[in-house]
């Protein structure tokens, strides 16, 4: 690797005003980047371009302003469906974000096409937007919703997803990258063993599509569910890509004003695609800092982004495993894994530990991460747990050690 | 006082010393609380004798707020009558616990233990009430 | 009315940073307001502020971002409930927007509600949000859709209302104001009548809540759609009200984090409301700057923005019926409509009436405003509609009159 | 020009005058194009002679721009090959209506009766093909 080629943080900081703010008089060490992500002041400021010069509603309009707004909302879209390698922007459609991305292809698609005695195929490692749709499938239509286990440094047990994609099921959904353990899933190979067995594929963007190069083209899913809050972009919008042929197959979700070509008292028909998909009116500003966000991160070049967080990984893991009481979940090595790293700290509790963080300006998550299944599995009832980006520094990681060895200090460890 | 000092000074204590943890054999009321978002969980036990909490237990797992502030009531309410839970108030809580500075989320941590013992001696009140009445009926 | 009550239009327009705009040159007389409004600068300023400031998920992390954003996430949640006199914040669920409001009804309650033979009851007047839904439940489940008639004047038949309901419909959905029409219908006695008949109902708010005056409390009715992009608001987010006592007895909605209480492999438990229909990340900005919205129509006072789009709706009717050719749609009298102007110029398209008037910096809307079976209804293909905003004046529909007589001498009328 | 100018200048020449508005009792080829957001709905129909457009024909509704750019079309189209929509560009039609400036929502409306005409030319130029080749099948 080149020097020169290397990221600069302190110029990536510059961007996000959040990371000047104070907490407890410290300086913010923001941590908590799986469950939401700094925007960087050209994202705020697409808003407030939106807003405070051309807000119209878009698709509606043939005024300058309804115009400008339509051709700025479907400039994201194709910015947005470039940057995950999507063949085409009829493809991406604009939803509320991965939970809601996951909720349209269950009842859009799963509820028309998953029979009884189906299986759906999951994962224990997966945030319940990607468990609970399926499990109401399932027990909507008579079918069974199949768990592929963990090994022990939580990477997926593929002779155990192998066994479950041999009964053909109707869907396969997996996630990319584990917003717990850090777990990067071969979704590629994940796919294409799907497809051999007759299923449908959708993979769990939301903690890959902000992190790491994607190409949909090459993972071969026919779903995508990513959501733009947690890749520098607005609250409130997301997107999934959805194969055409099946898109087109598909009813529509919600109905009203945009999804429609015909409304009559009698009876209504279907607009093309992606409209079809996206009843009432968009959440256009959002979709359009999204579009701004996708703009930033491919200016870093996602390529960087990646190799900046494997290096705090690789850096936190060898720092942070020696702080006395750690127990670190997940894959050892950093190259297979994403920016995420939960553990626990002896007997302080999550809850406790973030608190003693946060009073040294350090936010990090504690819980269950909205994966219990996965806290079943792993015997704890919640881990800590620390994400990065690519404005975290190292002196980020050093801060949270300090922190870790204060609370085994008050906590007598 | 900042969340740090009082894990410090008061709730350390009790988190690892945990006073009245346990279950009875025998109780006149219990109730079970948790919360969702932080695993946290705690149940309160107790025996009445003279219209008084005589033996009182929780038992549960937490973080260290919740566990030691239901220890901690535990002790404050012994002895005391079954009533005086209608006039227990967040304030109280918050003053047997030194008054910390506490966000939203932990004030939740710090109160379960006293909506346990408000849901279980209700409970008790409420039937000790039907069966003074149950002649009327 | 006292001058010294009266609202001055100067001092509101000034917090509007896009009417400074030129279009083509000229001032931007924005008139397209049923389709979406402007924002003021209080609204943008709080979005900024969220997103340099406290940006964090809500509900998720103990961290003081997290709180910061959890306090000001349920503080708009208050702020909105009480706007429009629901009981309580726990009854107010945020939702995308009106649309994603009666899709939530569909889905969470009419498809478990409404039997074979049942019938819905809705009205000729309604945007397809409050149409789709019910034709697709309907067909769903074998049920009937009943459109209420209007009279010549475009007010509701409430004979024919009255009718309807004798047949005990399972829900009555109706517009408290057309977004076509401006037709203000009376919902409180709708909802009264609909409870009589044993009905559940609903109101589509999405063109009162932002004009009037709107006190859930007394309209009685079971559910409330509104969005905010309408309301001076963020796009991409909006409320459903829904009476505790129905929502208690639904299912949720979409599946996901947030909404659950405990997930196992074998099954999930539900959250309490309002969370068991929250499913996911919320957009948290945009409930933030919905808070900030109705919070500044507050302080302007509803009655006063209701007397305002009165004094322009008299004016706007008299002066433009004068233009020749004007064919305007709607009840006669101010007093019985909202600040909607539906209308056709002779034989000038509505499409290129919209282009000419758009060259005059004047934006109005034009097509089937999506309520194609009051197209049909009212026999036309689509209407022009000017419509207005507490921000617009006298000036306004000037240059409207102007741009209408301009258009007629073009095309030789 | 600005789209004032051009309403003035040409469109509304056509728009009032429609020139090959109508139907045809026997045609060639035929197709209908609609644009769902604003009701915009034309018809082309025509016969062919020597692989010439001999009568063509449009009907239908809507704006000004819609209508006039459709009948002008036929105007153009008529006499020429019918192989010659191959060529026929987005710009042509610009062209034909003088360079206006128009936003992409307007742009849906001039382009409507080309698409027609497309589908329509195309749809009898495969037919034709298939007739041609059908003795080797
Ligand atoms: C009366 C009415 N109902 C519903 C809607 C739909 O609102 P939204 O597009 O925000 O979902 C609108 C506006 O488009 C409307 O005017
Ligand atoms: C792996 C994963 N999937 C899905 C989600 C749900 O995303 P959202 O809450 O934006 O719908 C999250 C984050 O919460 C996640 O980490």
């Amino acid at each position: 690797m080149l020097k020169s080629e290397a990221l600069n943080v302190e110029k990536v900081r510059a961007d996000f005003p959040i990371l000047n703010r104070k907490v407890h008089g410290k300086r913010l060490v923001y941590l908590d980047n799986a469950a939401t992500t700094q925007k960087p002041n050209v994202v705020i400021d697409t808003l407030v371009d939106y807003y405070s010069r051309y807000n119209a509603n878009a698709h509606r309009s043939v005024h300058t302003l309804g115009e400008e707004a339509t051709a700025a909302f479907e400039g994201a879209r194709k910015t947005v469906s470039r940057f995950v390698g999507a063949s085409s922007p009829e493809e991406l459609i604009f939803v509320k974000g991965t939970t809601d991305a996951t909720n349209l292809v269950r009842f859009a698609w799963a509820e028309k096409n998953v029979k009884r005695g189906d299986t759906i195929v999951t994962t224990l490692m997966e945030h319940h937007s990607n468990i609970v749709p399926w499990q109401l499938v399932a027990k909507k239509k008579g079918a069974e919703v199949k768990y592929v286990g963990l090994n022990k440094d939580g990477t997926l047990k593929m002779d155990e997803f192998e066994d479950a994609i041999r009964e053909s099921p109707a869907l396969v959904a997996v996630t990319q990258c584990s917003n717990v353990l850090g777990t990067i899933n071969d979704v590629a190979r994940i796919c294409r063993l799907a497809h051999e067995a007759g299923a449908v594929s959708l993979v769990d963007g939301a903690q890959s599509a902000p992190h790491m190069p994607v190409d949909i083209s090459k993972l071969g899913t026919d779903f995508f569910a990513f959501s733009a809050h947690k890749m520098m972009g607005p609250t409130g919008i997301g997107a999934l890509y959805g194969r055409k042929s099946l898109l087109e197959g598909m009813d529509p979700f919600e109905g009203g004003g945009d999804m429609i070509k015909e409304v009559h008292t009698s009876g209504a028909t279907w607009n093309d695609l992606p409209y079809k998909f996206e009843a009432g009116t968009s959440n256009i500003a959002g979709a359009i800092g999204f579009g701004s966000a996708a703009n930033y991160l491919s200016e870093i070049g996602m390529d960087k982004v990646r190799r900046h967080e494997v290096e705090l990984l690789e850096y936190a893991l060898e720092n942070l495993s020696k702080v006395k009481g750690m127990t670190i979940y997940g894959p050892e090595d950093a190259d297979q894994r994403g920016g995420v790293l939960s553990f626990n700290l002896s007997d302080v509790h999550p809850h406790d530990l973030a608190t003693i963080l946060d009073e040294r300006g350090i936010a990090i998550r504690s819980g269950h991460h909205c994966a219990q299944p996965l806290m079943e599995w792993l015997e704890v009832p919640a881990t800590s747990r620390a994400s990065f980006y690519v404005y975290n520094s190292f002196d980020d990681v050093d801060s949270l050690k300090e922190g870790l060895e204060k609370a085994n200090e008050m906590f007598g460890a | 006082m900042s969340s740090a000092e009082i894990y410090k000074e008061i709730i350390l204590d009790y988190y690892r010393h945990p006073r009245n943890y346990g279950k009875l054999e025998k109780t006149d009321g219990s109730a079970r609380e948790t919360n969702p978002l932080c695993g946290d969980d705690v149940e309160i036990q107790f025996s009445v004798a003279d219209g008084k909490f005589g033996e009182i237990r929780y038992s549960g797992k937490g973080c260290a707020i919740s566990q030691a502030s239901t220890s901690m009531l535990t002790e404050l309410a012994k002895g005391k009558q079954v009533e005086w839970v209608k006039e227990l108030s967040k304030e109280d809580v918050f003053k047997m616990l030194g008054n910390p500075e506490l966000g939203p989320a932990r004030v939740k941590c710090a109160l379960l233990g006293m909506k346990a013992l408000k849901v279980a001696a209700y409970g008790y009140l409420g039937s000790k009430f039907e069966e003074n009445n149950g002649s009327d009926s």
